[in-house]
């Protein structure tokens, strides 16, 4: 795009087509992120409206409230912003940013479709993890900055709760790289062509099992019910977001939707083929770039919305869970993670290891070489 | 019976800290209104807990002594604002005792319609927060739209949906509205399979089980000592429930009713239909008990609308004449325990002839309930507290009244 | 060489001054918490160098275990041991004034020692030259650290070429070193006293 | 414009290395905060990694002779993981300071003087 817009411009202005460029690519990706954040927003609302027998918004913008999050959005922006007396004022400022910054970071190396990605990355999958593990900080500082005892409670406990959940968490990611052979998401994702047999939760038993682990994980690590007991509202009152109001409020409430599509994304590129549809229709109507380019785009646009279908679809599961079941204890977290996730993760990883070892082509191959 | 107690000592932790002092409320959304507890918490462990009451007294006890006995009707309903029928049988019925005034029939056994319809109402708003307090939000919403149809029925009754003043000394306000009965017998129709749903979110939720079963466990000789009533009490598997065995002038209105005290003795609960079996892991007068004991009574109380329904049906109109202001009242005094829904609440007067008690009194189960909570809380996670309240059902109205 | 921006350049220097100023802020601010604060900063800053020196593979992890896990591992204790909030303690200034002494001689020493080489200043190339040399790290380095050298093919000396070089056994030998700190780290954070709970409510914490 | 318009060489990461080391030798000197210290420690290898990373550059260098390959970003890892190590271990020992002396400050842990 940069070179494309050089052309138009003298040799002296070079930068500016590339700050150009850039700058759309950060407008992009901040739209998908910001739209993803209003869709989620409502329909939270209305998924958990239907959940318990009653209707959700109706009245912002038609029958079904298709604007509630705009006038959400408008209404914390009116509200006044508040730093409690005893608060750090410059932490307390900066945190929701934070948190912000580390979550939006993530989509910088995550595909979108094949090759529709931000920055292409050789180790991408470990990139996702680490930034997705930097929102904590926010949190944390959080916490600490609002001077409020709940606050401070929610704070620790993210901060315990996160640090331990990262660890099976990247134990679950390293396997079904492995069985891809590379850290590269788009790698990955392209691997996983050819049809829902070809998605790495069907590669073999163990895979299938590790997805389960890296579910439990991920809803973990997003702080999601049952395990959102930094929020906690029946116990800390909003735990660390207790003195937080109007905008900065929102920023941590963009945060945590923008980190539960990522990590959604990231289980779909890793376990359910990515941008690649149950049926390899884009490459039956032969919507690649080989063909033409328009076709290319059309078939990454087609991609997108698989990709977009499946990181909902794991959203809608994360919302599902948190209007269905209680809140589990700080021990019981913890627990959950280190007497059942770690020990389970390294055992589907000693598996998956195995499994590629004796047959490295994967369940399918398998049946076939046995049919053959 | 298997009990285990509470260790009484201070828990030692593993990574000490310093202790933090935390107040809890009266602004924290699960202290069930305006109670305030005080945290001494070394991390997540809670070393003491301090409850403060107060901050909802309206001196009711004192206005009853300044008006006539009938007029005091309105503020026992505001006193357990969930239950506001029982509250005013309780003190119609002390005051009735006062005057050794009986009601016709057909009052007794609308009265009995009306008290179990509140205490269905009054238990699903304390299975609804109880699962609020633990973090799983929609099965409140499910409690709170069956107690809404239970809302509607008293609505058509007497004309309010949370303050009744319908039961009244010497009867009821004003009888049941024509097609008021079937609507009740379609509402117990419809309730029916909810119980079961509520079941299988709550009761045998796997979290749930684990977020309350073996927390904050209550011995009976604790629930005892410290005049913990309702369930409770019968929670930590001590079958007392006045309405059986009470005062006679209270236990006779339930003459000829059949209905279970549900309490664990001899290691299981009285059960006339399927429930979800007590898990392994519950310990009897733990939190997980005190919630399961509401879950069944709701079902005995539905039982006792049944053969209300059917009694009242059969008999001639007349529900009593509500008390004339003016009417003195015989010098003496009189005390009398009902079982409401929060346990055993006692209404005193004292009477020194005139149309105006010259003391009133009123004994509070809640009360009596929240004062063992020090000492269920003691070495507990700041997580388990809202548990432990939440399986209380306690009501500040009352507290403070 | 045209006269054109360095994209690279331009980026280095703003990661490059990220991570001074941050820990300049570091050193001079007085509460416990934004120093933690300011040494995320500069050590998330320090591993955008890393990806402009074409390490992803350290940068990655520079952030995941090192912001992410011992950074929020210090913020913890720092909350553990806060006993009023926001804890300041000063300096007094003579330390400063000797602090400042030793701080600008060592300064002095190590800024004239980079500047000393000639071939370090990296003139002579141009970006596409080093794009052309740049390749993925993550690979070689993992190989490197179970033995293989895929990088250095043509060994002179014959056991480095069979494996020797590789970092198979240091490798092993941190591996150890962590799970014994770590055990020692959370036997050491341990009260002294016997819990009299049967079922003690919390582990100690422990970075990955 | 000078910087902007020349490529970065290893001499760069070089100064910046030594101003995050100078800044942690003076953390390391100054604070009073066992964890100030602590933090000075991050800086100090941070710096010492960044030069580690810097020679081991073939995109800084351009030259692959001479260059220190792999090997720098191999021990830029170890010192990495070694410092999560450390840092763990030094964590317990000012919580077990906390505990016992109920400060955390550096100056009061002078029970071994003679």
């Amino acid at each position: 795009m940069a070179e494309y817009l050089k052309t138009f411009l003298p040799e002296s202005y070079a930068w500016l087509a590339y700050t150009a460029a850039a700058a759309v690519h950060v407008a992009l990706l901040f739209v998908l992120a910001m739209m993803i954040v209003a869709v989620s927003n409502w329909a939270e609302r209305k998924i958990a409206g239907r959940l318990q027998d009653r209707l959700g918004p109706t009245r912002v913008g038609g029958r079904f409230g298709w604007l509630q999050s705009v006038a959400d959005g408008l209404k914390l922006l009116t509200k006044e912003d508040l730093v409690p007396a005893g608060a750090d004022r410059f932490l307390f400022r900066l945190a929701p940013y934070l948190c912000f910054c580390a979550s939006f970071s993530v989509y910088l190396a995550l595909p979108m479709a094949s090759g529709w990605v931000a920055q292409p990355m050789n180790v991408a999958v470990f990139f996702v993890l680490a930034v997705a593990g930097l929102e904590v900080l926010g949190v944390i500082l959080a916490g600490y900055a609002s001077g409020s005892k709940w606050s401070l409670f929610g704070g620790m406990r993210e901060a315990a709760q996160v640090v331990s959940y990262e660890v099976p968490l990247a134990l679950c990611a390293a396997i079904p790289v492995m069985v891809a052979g590379t850290m590269d998401l788009v790698e990955i994702g392209n691997r996983q062509a050819g049809g829902f047999w070809q998605w790495q939760i069907f590669h073999d038993p163990f895979t299938f099992l590790t997805f389960f682990v890296f579910l439990t994980c991920a809803v973990a690590s997003v702080n999601r019910a049952p395990f959102d007991l930094a929020e906690a509202e029946s116990e800390l009152v909003a735990g660390f977001m207790t003195e937080y109001s109007g905008f900065r409020w929102s920023v941590f409430f963009m945060a945590e939707y923008a980190s539960m599509f990522a990590v959604s994304v990231l289980g779909a590129i890793l376990f359910f083929g990515g941008w690649n549809g149950p049926l390899p229709v884009a490459s039956l109507l032969g919507l690649t770039c080989e063909n033409h380019p328009l076709a290319g785009y059309l078939g990454g646009l087609l991609g997108l919305c698989n990709l977009l279908v499946k990181g909902y679809l794991g959203i809608i599961f994360m919302m599902w869970l948190r209007w269905t079941l209680p809140r589990l204890r700080i021990d019981q977290v913890m627990t959950v993670c280190l007497k059942y996730c770690i020990p389970l993760a390294a055992a589907m990883l000693l598996g998956a290891m195995l499994w590629c070892y004796a047959l490295p082509g994967g369940l399918w191959a398998a049946v076939e070489n046995f049919g053959g | 019976m298997g009990l285990e107690r509470v260790d009484p000592e201070p828990v030692e932790c593993d990574v000490r800290t310093d202790e933090i002092l935390v107040n809890m409320g009266p602004q924290h959304p699960s202290t069930h209104g305006v109670l305030r507890l005080v945290l001494r918490t070394d991390g997540e462990v809670v070393l003491e807990v301090t409850p403060h009451v107060g901050y909802l007294h309206r001196c009711a006890e004192k206005i009853g002594e300044n008006l006539a006995a009938r007029q005091w009707i309105p503020y026992t309903d505001r006193m357990d604002y969930l239950a506001g029928m029982n509250m005013n049988l309780g003190w119609a019925l002390t005051v009735e005792k006062l005057l050794k005034l009986e009601v016709p029939e057909r009052a007794r056994h609308l009265r009995v319609l009306i008290v179990e319809l509140n205490r269905i109402a009054s238990h699903l708003m304390a299975a609804g927060s109880f699962g609020l307090d633990l973090g799983s939000f929609t099965p409140f919403m499910y409690c709170f739209r069956e107690r809404e149809k239970i809302l509607d029925l008293f609505e058509l009754a007497c004309g309010a949906r949370l303050t009744y003043s319908y039961i009244t000394v010497g009867g009821l306000m004003a009888d049941l509205p024509p097609g008021w009965l079937p609507k009740c017998e379609a509402f117990l129709k419809d309730f029916e399979p909810v119980i079961d749903e509520l079941h299988a979110v709550l009761t045998s939720n796997a979290i749930l089980i684990r977020r309350s079963a073996a927390v904050g466990v209550l011995s009976p000789e604790m629930a005892i000592d410290y005049g913990c009533t309702g369930p409770v009490l019968r929670g930590s598997g001590v079958a007392w429930d006045l309405r059986r065995h009470g005062d006679p002038w209270y236990t006779r209105m339930y003459d000829g009713y059949r209905f279970e005290v549900i309490a664990q003795t001899a290691g299981h609960y009285p059960q006339d239909r399927k429930y979800p079996p007590v898990p392994a892991v519950a310990v009897l007068g733990d939190s997980w008990h005190r919630f399961y004991v509401r879950m069944l009574e709701v079902v005995q109380s539905m039982g006792l609308v049944r053969q209300a329904l059917e009694r009242y049906g059969r008999c001639p109109a007349g529900i009593g004449e509500p008390l004339r202001l003016t009417q003195k009242l015989p010098k003496g005094e009189v005390y009398l325990e009902t079982e409401a829904t929060k346990g055993q609440m006692g209404f005193m007067v004292v009477s020194d002839g005139s149309a105006i008690p010259w003391r009133v009194r009123a004994r509070s189960s809640s009360f009596c309930n929240l004062s063992v909570l020090p000492e269920l809380c003691r070495g507990c996670l700041i997580g388990d507290i809202p548990a432990i309240l939440g399986s209380l059902d306690i009501v500040l109205g009352e507290i403070d009244r | 060489m045209s006269v054109a921006i360095q994209w690279h350049s331009l980026f280095f220097l703003l990661m490059a001054l990220a991570a001074c100023g941050a820990a300049l802020a570091v050193v001079l601010s007085a509460n416990v918490v934004r120093m933690a604060f300011w040494l995320v900063v500069s050590l998330g800053a320090v591993a955008g160098l890393f990806f402009l020196a074409g390490a992803d593979l350290v940068g990655t992890l520079q952030l995941m275990v090192y912001v992410g896990g011992t950074l929020v591992l210090l913020v913890f204790g720092v909350m553990l041991t806060a006993r009023q909030p926001f804890v300041d303690m000063r300096t007094a200034p003579t330390q400063w004034l000797v602090a400042a002494l030793v701080g600008a001689s060592l300064l002095a020493v190590l800024w004239q020692a980079a500047l000393s080489v000639d071939r370090w200043a990296g003139r002579g190339q141009t970006l596409a030259d080093r794009q052309a040399q740049a390749e993925p790290t993550a690979a070689p380095l993992g190989l490197a650290l179970v033995g293989v050298r895929v990088d250095k093919p043509d060994q002179a000396d014959p056991r480095l070429r069979d494996g020797m070089a590789g970092y198979l056994l240091p490798f092993e030998v941190i591996s150890v070193h962590l799970v014994v700190v770590l055990i020692g780290a959370a036997h050491l954070a341990r009260a002294k006293r016997r819990p009299t709970s049967p079922e003690p409510p919390q582990t100690p914490r422990t970075p990955e | 414009m000078n910087l902007l318009t020349q490529p970065v060489g290893p001499m760069h990461y070089l100064l910046v290395g030594a101003v995050l080391f100078v800044c942690g030798v003076i953390c390391m000197t100054a604070k009073r905060n066992a964890l100030g210290v602590l933090m000075g420690i991050e800086l100090v290898l941070n710096g010492a990694t960044l030069n580690f990373v810097a020679f081991g550059s073939r995109f800084l260098r351009g030259d692959s002779a001479s260059s220190l390959g792999l090997d720098g970003q191999l021990m830029a890892l170890f010192v990495i993981v070694l410092a999560a190590a450390e840092a763990a271990v030094a964590l317990a020992i000012a919580l077990n300071f906390y505990h016992t002396h109920a400060t955390i400050d550096v100056d009061d842990a002078s029970e071994l003087k003679g």
